[in-house]
Order: structure tokens, then C-alpha cells, then sequence
């Protein structure tokens, strides 16, 4: 098991958004949360990469507990976020975004092979990497939060929203390089509103509502299930 | 109990609203026609140009071009609280309610603008103000129960729970006695059972408060089921406008809000 | 009952008076610690005025001393130029010296306004620096009139100030402040410093109200500048450095911002401070330094922040049925 | 914890309050005035030192008064060297302590603040460096150990139109202090009477201010034969310093702000025959000035400047002034002060109508690092 | 002519200085929004150690600037660990007050030690002094020139820093948001702890370099220094590294220019193009207006 959560409650002030969740994720997998905005999607993420204290629960990645572990040692674990809004540093060049993505590395061939890698994947990034990243479409910026998360040689990358913004041509650009990504033997855990999408590529699913699992299951089943349209599209 | 008549004269009329930041469009050609006592949804998916639609409307963001009639009168160019005293009133996308006063203090700082009496009585708190103050409290107290949220009169904004949260951020909208109330995304957070009671809120605020409302939100079931018409947005352009059962099932909604399903695979 | 609620505030404040006036008759009280009391007042008004533009409506000055030294030095004008106590029956003197300090208020309310109305579409950190910087070039335009004595200061006020005065001065600030904070207009300021944006679409004319309470906060601070120039019969320019208004600022965080409880302990606290300390001759000012910091940090929302004595809120009576619990 | 912390104020306050009561009759305590924190802290250095040692000298073990044996007692207030602290230690030492004569402070404008707080407690103050003449106005109990600014102003004058024959000035002074700006005055003034010109006149800021280049380079431009420069030793020093970097080869001439051991030092030769207006010269061959002047260096190991030598005279017109009235008390001493008539290190010290000391000036010199006695003109 | 080049002479030799120590307030401001009171203060130790080194080593000038340097670096992490960042997270302004609290503290303490004391003292001579005349006549010093030549070398080691190290980029991905920062495995208590370093670094030398200039140092030295230099930071849009740069020259430059057309309120000069510039680019020359998210 790569990453199992028990019981995961977080709490802003008297508000909790995540209300007891448990899930887990395989190796190699690419498992999706799916739900509507304020379901604590975004808040499960922020938890087990350490932004957010748990309230109760445990964040058990390779058998070790996460909980109360600050954010930069959670990297250094191998679990990458791709925040939602991406939060490329805009003031810095692409290659310089890159490099942030390897900080908690030293091997400097080994960083610039990544690079390249990385470069070869998302050739637009290639053509820009001198420009600054907030001079980027915002299709560009998700590419290169992705790249950026690549660049750490983490083994669990979690990603928040990456189509969020996007033009539908360049959200199933976005979902393609997630399905690359998981080609290099990177496992995944995906949260997504567009939900079609996120079940299409994703092995299993779980539907969040308010803070709880409603549902959970194959993608497959899930993208066949009434319940999950209704939970956007109403019925 | 009035119903909203098509042939009413049009209480919001905008025409061509655009925006750009620094080159970048955000909305482009906004345009719409609300009748008085309309409940229009406006919806799209994230990043859409909604809430900056929003924020042109109570003139916060000034619209590079365009016309935002109000009542007859062109509004663009004015400060935002004008847009308040004329009869827009709104809510946020992420709640900005005035988190450390309670929430009868909320209400009372929307009743501001009706609010006369000079700043020399003030200063003395004269008998007049005593007295407007009295009533303002209990008008307000009014609204708060009929909203049913005067068990929480006075606790502090940032105490209360969600979903009261959202609810005072709606009756503050209503204390300025708006004509147009402009709701952005209501039910964001709430389980159904709390999205259900917040359809009929919404209906009854229109019949009980009298007021037009636009509406954004991403509960489609929510918009479906209230709304008379509803434009669709997307990369800030309107990609549909109609009732809901078109709304529903106009292919580019679907393509804009689920992707191409099943395509990438 | 009400009546007697209502009233509470000034039978407090009187008894307060007649408790240091008999403390010092009984010779308890000395004039040293009468004359510290009556700066701590003087700096609470000060603090009061801060209070009501940093705390209550959320700008960010910190160029106070110009104000008071506008106040001081207009009043002191008035009182020392104008209409000097020697050209006046002994009578009319109190009624001069009351009237040069609402003059005072005024003049330095003026330039608040001046000064507030272009600065304040600057936000935080910004204004803040044009206020020190304004605060700068009104000391230095002092120094250049030589009717006010420029950099030799101004002597020979007459020294009309006393406990009576101050505490009069001192109670109506308190009362017109509460009285404006608990108003449609308060409540406006306050609303612009929750979220000025949710501010405007509430209908509140947020620069209006900015500028309000700039003017208003220098006004006091004006006031509190001419009851300062006749306590102590004389201005000096260096009196009012920045550093002294860093003082004002320190007094109104360390009493809690957005409380006039606060600044009122804060200010008096401070002041009374380094006065007890003077047995520790020149280490005193590094205890006083290591003081705020601990202050801080075991209390970082001031002594007193956020909170407010009970008779510090005008009380409304609600309806029937409407009477809420906490 | 806050219980504590208060608790423990409520104590101190209460220690603060009843201490002053508690010594015995039979002492006469003297208040001293001065900067020990804040911008001027080493001026208070040098008041403490004199007034310490002119209470050895003429009250080695008590002062006797109308026949009976007292200790004297000094407590020295810190005043930030801000008006408002002045008037607090002032009120502290006369409501407190009960002192019946304040020496200090040492600057005209915190002298005005506290001033009027004296008068009124009818406590004789003798300030040691307040030059503006405003301040002995205040009232009769307000007296003062130095000379003010216009004697000192026209003495220089006199010296740089006689002996230095240079008829075109150029100025440089602080805008922001009172004995700068008056000296600048008073030298303008006497010497245009004279019929010298000011060429030049510029001005700074204030004490923090250390680059002049600016002014200097204008004053270079000027065809001033002199510079005067009637400010502190420590801008002083700067200026100097500036200036010969600057190419400035003009004299400089200034008041008796100079008088520090340290300007030399920071001036770093720059100050080689420089000539300034002082109460008091280490040189002078009198024995009064000698005898100080040993005394002085045994107990403090360097010579004394204008500071200690004026808060030693103002201790000693204050003890003298005590014996003369007989009794321990406020009107009396000032009238025994009014009258007095003493030898100290800077002469026959006698007050006029207005409470400013009759003395003599003279006029010092740098050379190789050290002052030098060039004459004395009297008033 | 003349006098136009030796008026810029001085007010580079100034600017270079403001520049200097308005990098560190920038640099920390940029980090953590805070308004370093007692950076000022850290450029009087600066000073003061330059001053015991010569005392003790020697007019050795390299080692002098190293330590004075190395010493205010080490006390401002200190300062930062025990007054400030236990308070992050709290509201804002009790930091600024923590800061007030440590200035007075910095101010007030070395004038009890009795090796320091609260006398004004020379400054040594670390390098020598000479006078060279340019072909237009105006005259630019040995002194000027180490001035100018050490700050700018500062300045670009210290834009090297910034852009193209890997502490300089986890520094620009802190100020831009510590969350995301923290994503990408950087310790940002360790980042900010190097910002208030390098800041405190260049306070140091600014120290060193200001007390060459002008030869006299005192414990107060730092608060009306630090103001300038605060301002400076301000007017070219804090935060910006480049700003303060920018700012500090353009302030040096002004107050020397302004002073010599009218001294009686040159010093006040600074204050009012503040203002002026503030006016028209309310956020600083090369600040950022911050436009709100609704």
C-alpha cells in the first residue's frame, strides 16, 4: 500500500471540511477524488502533504504516519503536490521552476537529465524556458506545475485541479500527460471536478459530498453510475 | 404576489460588458436583459468570467467597454457603493462576511446607507440617535429572525457554522433593500438536504423581499430547478442562453462542464 | 435605573477626580504622580485618536506627533500670540485657553484631512510611511517660524492646563469616540477595516470613511497637542520626531488595536512605565525595550485586543421576544 | 502570570511612593538634571563628573548651613533630553525628593520645560548649558552657569575680524538645535555691524545628519575667508573633517560646543588651528583653573571640557549659595545665589539683573590635538 | 559642470549606502511583511564591530567588513528565531512592535556596556586616504571609490544570490507563497533565517562603509540611518530587490542635490519626493500594485 488514510478529519476554526475520510492508494495506481466544489477535496490534499493539520486520523504513506511532519519533509518522502491554481512562481523563469521542483535534490546530472526529460515531454515549456512562468497560458502553467512536481523523482504525485480554468482542447492535453506521467511508473492520486474525465483515466474512484465518501468503486463503474452525473448536472 | 411579467420593462440591461487584464480577456460582449422579479442563473464552469461579471455589476472591476443599465441609468464608471444605494446588492464566492462583529452588526452596517443622521449627533448621541439606532436594531432583528437567524444575532461572523455563514452573507445582502440581488454560488458546501432548503429560501426571498436575482452557481440541480433563464458562460463568452430543459441538454454545456467524456482514455 | 447607567460614566470620572485631588491633599499623592497621570491622559487621547485610524478603520500612520505638535503649537499661538494672558481679565482666560484648544483640534483635524485625502488610496505599509513622512515635514516647516520660536521651541505658554481640564478633555474624548464608534458611522470605519471591499457593496463610501476617521483621529490628537502645550509651557520641535510617534504606536498595540480599552491601558501603562523604572537609571530603556517584546509575544494581540469594558458600549434596549443570549 | 506581573507593579509603585520618605532630615539633597539616555547620554557623563567632584570640593564631609552640619545628598534624574521627561524629573526631584536646588539640564530647550515647574515650586535651578537667553526669562529662581548665546556670538565676531582679519564668512549650522541657530545669529549679526559679510550660509538638519557635503560644496564655491561653525564637537569633527576632504582651506572658528577631548580625535587633524569661543580654559595659569584642572584629571583621567567645568561651577554657585543664605530653603538660597560673588575655574563668577553669569570668554586653539589658551576677552 | 559631477559624486557615495542596508529591509519585508525596525540598529554593530576589529587586529579593511559582516548576520537570526517567529501567525503588527521592542533594546544596551558606552567615537582609518582630481576638477576620494566599488560588488553578488543559486530561488519561491514553497521541499523557516542573514550582512557593511565616510560612530547612529534606508526601500517599491537599489540611489542623489539649492530643508527632501513618488506610483518605482481577488 502507498498511501492509506484512516479516519481523516480537518477542521478550520469550528468549521470542519473533512469529516472522517478513509481511502486508500495502490502503487502504481491513479485513484480520483471527484465531488463538487467544497466537498474537502482540496482540504485531504492539503492534509496529507502537511499544509493543514489533521485534526484526528493518520495519513499512513509506506507504512509511516505523515501526521504533525512538516511540508518540506513530506517532499523529501517522495509525495509531490500539484496545488490547486497551480502556484507556478511567476517572477521566476520556467527552467528556474524546474529547478525548484529538484530542490530537495543534489545530484546535478541527474536533475539536468530530469530537465530534459521533462522538456521532451511538454515541448512548449522547451520553447519558453528563459520566459517567466506567469507570462505563460494558463495550459502552459499546468504543464509546467506538473513538470515541476516530475522534476522531484517522488513516487506518489497528488494532483488538485488540473483542468480547473482550462480550455476543453487543453484540459484532455492535461489528462494525457497525467496518463504519460503514470506510463513512468509515478502513481497518482487525482482530484478532479470534471469528473468524466477524472473516472476515464483513473483505476478507481472515490465521490466526496460535504466532507464524507458517499461512493467508491472502479472509475469504470463509477463513470457508468447516475449518482455521479447527479452530483453535477442534477437529475 | 406578483409574477414576473416578460413584457415588464427590463430592471438590469447590460450590453456588451467587456474586460480585459493587461491584455488577457476576461469577458468578452456580456450581454443580458433582466426583467423585474426575474431569478436568472448564470453558470459556467470555473474560471469562466462569472464572478468578474459579478464584480463589474457592483462596480468593483470597471469594464473596459459596455453598458450596465440599471433602472434606466448607466452605472459604469460609478464607485461601488453607488451601485449598493441604487439597488444592487450581492454575495461572495468566498464568503466576506465582517468576520470579527457579530451578525447583528453585519446587518447593521448593510442598513448604512438609510441610515441619516449627521455626524454632530453622532458625535453626542443625541435623542434622535438613540432612537434611529433603536430602530435600526430591531429592524434589523426583524430580518434576522425572519431569516431564521436570531439565535445567532450575537455571536461573532467568524463563529458561526457554514451554512450560517452563507445565510447572514444573503440576509446582509438583503438588509441594503436591493432591487437586484446577485448571488454568487450560494450553495457551494452545502449537502443536499441544506441545498433543497436553500432552493426554497431563494424562492421565497424573490416573492418575500421582491427582488430580481442572478444567480451563479455550480449546482446544476439548484439552477435547473428555480431558475426562469440562465446564461451560460465559458473563457467569458455566452455560449448558451435559454430555459432550463435547452440548457440541459445544448451540447456545449455538457462539453464545457464534463469534457469530452471518455475520449482520452 | 437607565438614568443612572447613563450617568455612570461621568459620576466615575468625577469620582475619579475627587479621589486624586483628596489622594494628593492628603499629601499621598504628590504633583509628580498628578503630573504623570495627567501625561498618561494626554498620551491616551493621542492613543485614542491613533486608535480610531489604525484600529478601528484599519489604515496604517504612523506620523501622530505631527498632529499633536499642529495641535500644540496652533493653541499654544492662539493662547500665547493672540491673545496673551496678560492682555486678558483673569476670567476670560480659562474661556481663551478652552477655545485655543478646540482651534487646535481643528487646524490639526485640517491637516488631517489634507493629508489623508490624497495618502489614503495608499494601502498598508505605504501609507504608513507617508504619514511618518508628513509627520517629518511638519516638524521641520515648524522649525523654519521663528514667530513659534523655531528650533529654540516655543516658550512662555501659559500654563492653563490642569487635572480638571484634562480629565474633562479626556472623559468627552472617550464619550464623543464611543459615541462615534457606536454609530451608523463607526460602524462604517469598522466595516472598512473587516473588508473594505464587502465594505463598499454594502454601500459604504469607503474613502469617505477613511478620510473621516483620519480626520477625526488627528483632530484628538490636536486637542490632546494644545492640553500639552499648556501643561507644559513649551514646544519644542524635536518633541515631536518621528520616534514619538513610533511611541503612540507602541502604546496603541501593546494595549490591544480595535479597543479603546486598550489604548487607554496601553497608553498609561507606558507612560507610567519608564517613570517607576527611573531607579534603574540608564538600564531602564533596556528593560523597557525587552518589556514590549515579551509583551508581544506572550500577548500578541495587545493587553486588552479585541475586547472593551462593558460601560464603554452604549447599551440599546431590544424589542420583546428579541433578546438574545450570547 | 499576569497576576504576578502586576502584583509586582503595584509593589514597585508603592516602593516609589513611600521611598522618598524615608531619609533622614538632616541632608540637603541637590537635583541633577541630565541626558543619560538618548542623543546627548555623553553630555551626561560629563555633568555627572563635575558635579561629583565640585560636592568634594567644597562639601568634602557635609556643608555646614547656619550652623549646622548637613550631608549633601545628589540624585542625578535621567531627562532623554526630551522636554516632557524633563518635566517629570523636575517634579520627581522637587515633589519626591524635596531637593531644594536642581543643577541642569544642559540644554535651553529641556531647561524651558522644566523651568516654569521650578519657579513655581520656588527651587532655585542653576542649568549649566543653556545658552538661550529666553530661559533665565522664565522667572528669578532660574539661573545659569554659562553665557549666552549673543555674548559668545560677537566675541567671535570681534576675534575673526581683528585677529584673523577676514572680513567674508561662510556658516554652517543645525537648523534643529536652538544654540547653533542662536550662535549663528548673534555672529551674523555682529559681524555685518562690523562690516564683514556672510557669504555663505547654510544649514543641516539636525544631529544625525553626518554628510555635509552638500553645504560644503557650496561654501567651497563661496569666497568665504573664515567658516564658522557654531555646533556640537561631534558635528563638528565631521564637518571638519568633510571639509579639508573636500578641499576646503579656509579656517574654522566656532563656539564653545567644541570643547571635547573627542573632537580632535574624530576631526582626525582636520581641526589643526581652529579657534573657539570657551567659558574656560585647562591652560590658564590662574591656580583656580589649575587646581581644577588636576583635580579633575586624578579622578577621571582626562581633562575637563566646557560640560564638567559648568556643571561644577552651577554645583558650586549652589553649595556656595547654601552657605551664604543661612538656611535650607528655597527663597533664601535664591536670593544668596543672586547675590553671589565666586572665585571658580572660569573666573569671578557675579550675576546680572537677568541671572546670566558675568564671565569672561576665551578663545582656544587646536594645535597637535590639544587646546591651546590664545586670550581672553572680557564682556 | 564641475559642480554637477561633485554633487553626484556625493550623492552616489551616499545612495550606494541607503542602497545597501535598504536591501535588507526590502529582503525581509519581501519574505515576511515585516517592517524591520531594528535593522537599523544592526547597521550600528556593524560599525561598532569594524571599529573593535581595528582596535584589536588592526586597520585591516577585509577582515574588518568580513566581520562586521558575519557578526550582525549571526544576531539577526537570533533576533528573527526568538522575536519574531513565534510570532508569524499572529497578528501583524505585534511583530512590528517586537521589532520596536528589540531596537530599543539594541539601542540602550550596548551604551551600559562600559566598553561601548554612549560616547561618540572616531572611526579608523582602513584604508588610506587620497584625493584625485578628474579632468572635469572635481574631486573623488580613495575613500568614495572603495565605497562604491565594495557596495556594488555587494549588490551583484548578492543579485547573483538571488537569481541564480538555489537559496536564491527557494528566497523568491518563499516570498511569492510558502505554501507552494514548502511543496517543493524547502524549509522556509530556514530560507527566511537566510534572508535576515544576507539583509543583516549588508546592513553590516553598509555600517562599515557609512562610519568610513564619515568617520564617527555612537550606539544611536543606526535609527535615523535606518529610517533613510527605509525609506529608500519604500520608494523603489519594497520587496524589490532592484527597487532598493534604485530607491537608495535615487534618494542619496536628491537629499545631496536638494541640499545644495536650499539647505534649510534639504534633509526633508527625501520625505517629500517619497511622497511625490508614492503619489503617482503608490506602490514604489519598481513595486507591483497587488490588484484584490474577489
Amino acid at each position: 500500500m502507498m498511501l492509506d488514510v484512516k479516519d481523516l478529519r480537518v477542521a478550520y476554526g469550528a468549521i470542519e471540511a473533512v469529516k472522517g475520510v478513509s481511502f486508500s492508494v495502490e502503487k502504481g495506481e491513479i485513484v480520483t477524488l471527484v465531488g463538487a466544489n467544497g466537498a474537502g477535496k482540496t482540504s485531504i490534499l492539503r492534509a496529507i502533504s502537511g499544509l493543514v493539520p489533521a485534526k484526528t486520523g493518520e495519513i499512513l504513506y509506506k507504512g509511516r504516519n505523515l501526521v504533525g511532519i512538516p511540508p518540506h519533509d513530506i517532499v523529501s518522502a517522495g509525495i509531490t503536490h500539484v496545488p490547486e491554481g497551480r502556484l507556478v512562481f511567476p517572477n521566476l523563469t520556467v527552467e528556474d521552476n524546474l529547478l525548484l521542483g529538484s530542490y530537495i535534490r543534489e545530484d546535478t546530472a541527474a536533475i539536468a537529465e530530469d530537465m530534459e526529460r521533462v522538456f521532451s515531454l511538454f515541448s512548449r515549456l522547451k520553447e519558453r524556458r528563459h520566459q517567466e512562468a506567469g507570462t505563460l497560458s494558463g495550459g502552459e502553467q499546468q504543464m509546467l506545475a506538473v513538470g515541476r512536481a516530475l522534476m522531484g523523482r517522488g513516487t506518489l504525485m497528488i494532483l488538485d485541479e488540473p483542468s480547473m480554468g482550462l480550455a476543453p482542447i487543453l484540459v484532455e492535453e492535461v489528462f494525457r500527460t497525467i496518463v504519460e506521467v503514470r506510463k513512468s511508473g509515478m502513481t497518482i492520486l487525482l482530484v478532479e471536478q470534471n469528473a468524466n474525465m477524472a473516472l476515464a483515466i483513473a483505476d478507481r474512484g472515490y465521490v466526496l459530498e460535504t466532507g464524507r465518501i458517499v461512493l467508491s468503486g472502479k472509475a469504470s463503474d463509477l463513470a457508468a453510475m447516475d449518482e455521479v452525473r447527479a452530483a453535477y448536472l442534477g437529475r | 404576489m406578483t409574477t414576473p411579467q416578460e413584457t415588464s420593462r427590463p430592471i438590469l440591461d447590460v450590453r456588451n460588458l467587456s474586460i480585459a487584464f493587461g491584455g488577457l480577456k476576461a469577458v468578452t460582449n456580456f450581454t443580458l436583459s433582466l426583467p423585474e422579479g426575474e431569478l436568472a442563473g448564470l453558470i459556467g464552469p470555473n474560471g469562466a468570467g462569472k464572478t468578474t461579471v459579478f464584480n463589474m455589476l457592483t462596480g468593483i472591476y470597471a469594464p473596459t467597454e459596455g453598458e450596465i443599465l440599471f433602472r434606466g441609468e448607466n452605472l459604469v464608471g460609478k464607485p461601488t457603493h453607488d451601485y449598493t444605494i441604487r439597488g444592487i446588492a450581492r454575495t461572495f464566492q468566498n464568503i466576506r462576511l465582517f468576520k470579527n462583529l457579530s451578525a447583528l452588526d453585519n446587518i447593521k452596517i448593510a442598513r448604512h446607507p438609510r441610515i441619516t443622521y449627521g455626524l454632530v449627533p453622532a458625535f453626542l448621541r443625541s435623542r434622535s440617535v438613540t432612537e434611529t439606532e433603536r430602530q435600526v436594531e430591531e429592524e434589523c432583528l426583524v430580518l434576522l429572525e425572519k431569516l431564521n437567524l436570531l439565535p445567532f444575532a450575537d455571536t461573532l461572523a467568524t463563529n458561526l457554522p457554514y451554512g450560517i455563514q452563507r445565510r447572514l452573507e444573503i440576509a446582509r445582502a438583503l438588509a441594503t433593500s436591493p432591487k437586484l440581488l446577485l448571488l454568487d454560488e450560494p450553495a457551494a458546501g452545502m449537502n443536499p438536504q441544506e441545498v433543497d432548503t436553500l432552493a426554497d429560501s431563494i424562492t421565497w426571498i424573490r416573492k418575500e423581499f421582491q427582488v430580481t436575482i442572478l444567480l451563479i452557481e455550480h449546482h446544476m440541480q439548484l439552477v435547473m430547478e428555480i431558475c426562469n433563464r440562465i446564461s451560460v458562460l465559458n473563457f467569458g463568452v455566452t455560449i448558451a442562453e435559454g430555459q432550463s430543459e435547452d440548457i440541459k441538454n445544448d451540447p456545449k454545456v455538457i462539453e464545457a462542464y464534463l469534457g469530452k467524456g471518455g475520449k482520452v482514455a | 435605573m437607565d438614568t443612572l447607567r447613563k450617568y455612570l460614566p461621568i459620576l466615575g470620572l468625577a469620582a475619579f477626580y475627587v479621589l486624586v485631588m483628596a489622594l494628593r491633599k492628603a499629601g499621598v499623592l504628590t504633583s509628580y504622580y498628578v503630573q504623570i497621570l495627567m501625561f498618561a491622559m494626554i498620551n491616551c487621547m493621542v492613543t485614542l485618536g491613533l486608535n480610531l485610524i489604525n484600529g478601528f478603520t484599519g489604515q496604517f500612520s504612523i506620523g501622530q506627533a505631527g498632529f499633536v505638535a499642529v495641535g500644540g503649537y496652533t493653541s499654544a499661538a492662539v493662547t500665547t500670540l493672540l491673545l496673551p494672558s496678560s492682555v486678558l481679565v483673569p476670567a476670560l482666560r480659562p474661556l481663551v485657553f478652552l477655545v485655543s484648544v478646540f482651534i487646535g483640534g481643528i487646524v490639526a483635524g485640517i491637516f488631517g484631512y489634507l493629508i489623508g485625502k490624497p495618502s489614503l488610496r495608499l494601502k498598508g505599509d505605504y501609507l504608513a510611511i507617508v504619514t511618518l513622512a508628513f509627520g517629518e515635514i511638519i516638524r521641520s516647516l515648524i522649525r523654519l517660524i521663528p514667530q513659534v520660536g523655531g528650533p529654540r521651541g516655543f516658550s512662555g505658554i501659559p500654563r492653563y492646563s490642569n487635572l480638571l481640564w484634562i480629565v474633562l478633555f479626556f472623559g468627552g474624548t472617550i464619550w464623543v469616540l464611543r459615541n462615534y464608534i457606536y454609530s451608523s458611522f463607526g460602524r462604517a470605519c469598522i466595516a472598512c477595516r473587516e473588508d473594505e471591499l464587502a465594505a463598499g457593496t454594502m454601500g459604504v463610501d469607503t474613502t469617505k470613511y477613511k478620510v473621516m476617521a483620519f480626520t477625526i483621529g488627528s483632530a484628538i490628537a490636536g486637542v490632546a497637542g494644545g492640553l500639552l502645550a499648556h501643561l507644559l509651557g513649551y514646544l519644542h520641535p524635536d518633541q515631536f520626531n518621528y520616534l514619538k510617534s513610533i511611541d503612540f504606536l507602541v502604546y496603541l498595540y501593546a494595549g490591544g488595536a480595535g479597543s479603546m480599552t486598550g489604548s487607554i491601558m496601553g497608553a498609561t501603562l507606558l507612560t507610567i512605565l519608564p517613570e517607576m523604572l527611573r531607579f534603574l537609571s540608564g538600564w531602564r530603556l533596556v528593560i523597557y525595550g525587552i518589556a514590549l517584546v515579551f509583551l508581544m509575544l506572550f500577548r500578541p494581540q495587545g493587553i486588552y485586543g479585541g475586547k472593551e469594558l462593558p460601560f464603554l458600549i452604549p447599551k440599546i434596549r431590544r424589542p420583546e421576544g428579541y433578546e438574545g443570549g450570547q | 502570570m499576569k497576576r504576578n506581573l502586576l502584583l509586582s507593579l503595584c509593589a514597585l509603585l508603592v516602593v516609589t511612593l513611600f521611598g522618598g520618605m524615608a531619609f533622614a532630615a538632616d541632608q540637603i539633597k541637590i537635583g541633577v538634571v541630565a541626558p543619560i539616555t538618548g542623543q546627548n547620554a555623553i553630555g551626561g557623563q560629563y555633568i555627572k563628573n563635575g558635579v561629583e567632584l565640585a560636592v568634594k570640593e567644597f562639601a568634602p564631609d557635609g556643608l555646614e548651613v547656619g550652623g549646622k552640619k548637613y550631608e549633601v545628598k545628589v540624585i542625578f534624574e535621567d531627562n532623554e533630553n526630551k522636554p516632557d521627561i524633563t518635566a517629570n524629573a523636575f517634579r520627581k526631584l522637587i515633589d519626591q525628593n524635596e531637593v531644594v536646588a536642581i543643577v541642569g539640564p544642559d540644554a535651553s530647550s529641556t531647561s524651558l520645560a522644566g523651568g516654569p515647574i521650578a519657579q513655581t515650586a520656588e527651587v532655585p535651578v542653576v542649568t549649566t548649558f543653556a545658552t538661550n537667553p529666553k530661559v533665565t526669562q522664565v522667572g528669578d529662581y532660574i539661573f545659569r552657569a554659562c553665557f549666552i548665546d549673543p555674548f559668545q556670538g560677537s566675541v567671535m565676531a570681534k576675534y575673526v575680524m581683528e585677529n584673523l582679519k577676514a572680513t567674508k564668512a561662510a556658516i554652517l549650522y543645525n537648523n534643529g538645535n536652538d544654540f547653533s541657530k542662536g550662535l549663528t545669529e548673534f555672529f551674523k549679526q555682529s559681524f555685518e555691524a562690523m562690516g564683514g559679510k556672510v557669504v555663505a550660509l547654510e544649514a543641516y538638519g539636525g544631529s544625525d545628519i553626518r554628510d555635509f557635503n552638500a553645504q560644503l560644496n557650496n561654501i567651497k564655491a563661496s569666497d568665504a575667508e573664515v567658516l564658522y561653525l557654531p555646533n556640537a564637537f561631534f558635528e563638528t569633527g565631521l564637518q571638519m573633517n568633510q571639509a579639508r576632504k573636500a578641499g576646503i582651506t579656509v579656517p574654522f572658528v566656532g563656539g564653545d560646543g567644541w570643547d571635547s577631548p573627542d573632537l580632535p580625535k574624530i576631526a582626525a587633524g582636520a581641526e589643526e588651528g581652529a579657534a573657539f569661543t570657551a567659558a574656560f580654559s585647562h591652560e590658564a595659569q590662574r591656580p583656580e583653573v589649575q587646581a581644577f584642572v588636576e583635580k579633575y584629571k586624578e579622578n577621571y583621567g582626562t581633562v575637563p571640557n566646557s560640560n564638567a567645568v559648568l556643571s561644577y561651577e552651577a554645583t558650586a554657585i549652589v553649595l556656595k549659595g547654601l552657605k551664604d543664605a543661612g538656611k535650607v530653603e528655597g527663597p533664601a538660597l535664591r536670593d544668596a545665589i543672586a547675590a553671589i560673588d565666586i572665585d571658580l575655574p572660569s573666573g569671578k563668577i557675579k550675576f546680572d539683573e537677568n541671572r546670566n553669569p558675568q564671565k569672561a570668554a576665551v578663545i582656544m586653539q587646536f594645535t597637535g590635538g590639544n587646546t591651546t589658551y590664545v586670550t581672553t576677552i572680557n564682556p | 559642470m564641475r559642480e554637477t559631477l561633485q554633487l553626484l559624486i556625493y550623492g552616489v557615495q551616499l545612495g550606494v549606502i541607503y542602497a545597501l542596508i535598504a536591501l535588507g529591509y526590502t529582503m525581509v519585508y519581501g519574505i515576511i511583511n515585516l517592517i524591520n525596525f531594528a535593522h537599523g540598529d544592526l547597521v550600528m554593530i556593524g560599525a561598532f564591530v569594524a571599529y573593535f576589529a581595528a582596535e584589536l587586529l588592526g586597520a585591516n579593511f577585509p577582515l574588518a567588513i568580513f566581520l562586521a559582516m558575519l557578526i550582525p548576520a549571526c544576531l539577526s537570526v537570533a533576533i528573527e528565531r526568538l522575536a519574531y517567529r513565534p510570532l508569524r501567525d499572529k497578528p501583524r503588527l505585534s511583530a512590528l512592535i517586537t521589532a520596536i521592542g528589540v531596537s530599543i533594546f539594541l539601542e540602550n544596551f550596548p551604551r551600559m556596556l562600559p566598553f561601548i558606552g554612549p560616547n561618540y567615537r572616531p572611526f579608523p582609518m582602513l584604508i588610506p586616504f587620497k584625493n584625485f582630481t578628474l579632468p572635469t576638477g572635481a574631486v573623488l576620494n580613495s575613500i568614495q571609490i572603495v565605497n562604491i566599488l565594495v557596495s556594488v560588488a555587494l549588490m551583484v553578488a548578492l543579485t547573483y544570490i538571488v537569481h541564480r543559486t538555489k537559496v536564491g530561488r527557494a528566497m523568491r519561491a518563499v516570498s511569492f507563497n510558502k505554501d507552494a514553497a514548502s511543496l517543493m521541499g524547502i524549509n522556509v523557516n530556514r530560507i527566511i533565517a537566510v534572508t535576515f542573514f544576507l539583509g543583516a550582512a549588508l546592513a553590516g557593511a553598509g555600517g562599515v562603509l557609512y562610519s568610513m565616510t564619515y568617520p564617527m560612530i555612537d550606539v544611536l547612529m543606526g535609527i535615523w540611518l535606518g529610517t533613510k534606508a527605509f525609506i529608500a526601500a519604500v520608494l523603489g517599491g519594497i520587496g524589490s530587490v532592484p527597487g532598493a537599489m534604485l530607491g537608495g540611489l535615487i534618494m542619496g542623489i536628491c537629499e545631496v542635490v536638494a541640499t545644495a539649492l536650499y539647505s534649510e530643508l534639504g534633509y526633508g527632501s527625501g520625505f517629500v519626493i517619497l511622497i511625490l513618488i508614492l503619489l503617482f506610483r503608490p506602490a514604489g518605482l519598481l513595486g507591483k500594485v497587488k490588484i484584490e481577488k474577489v
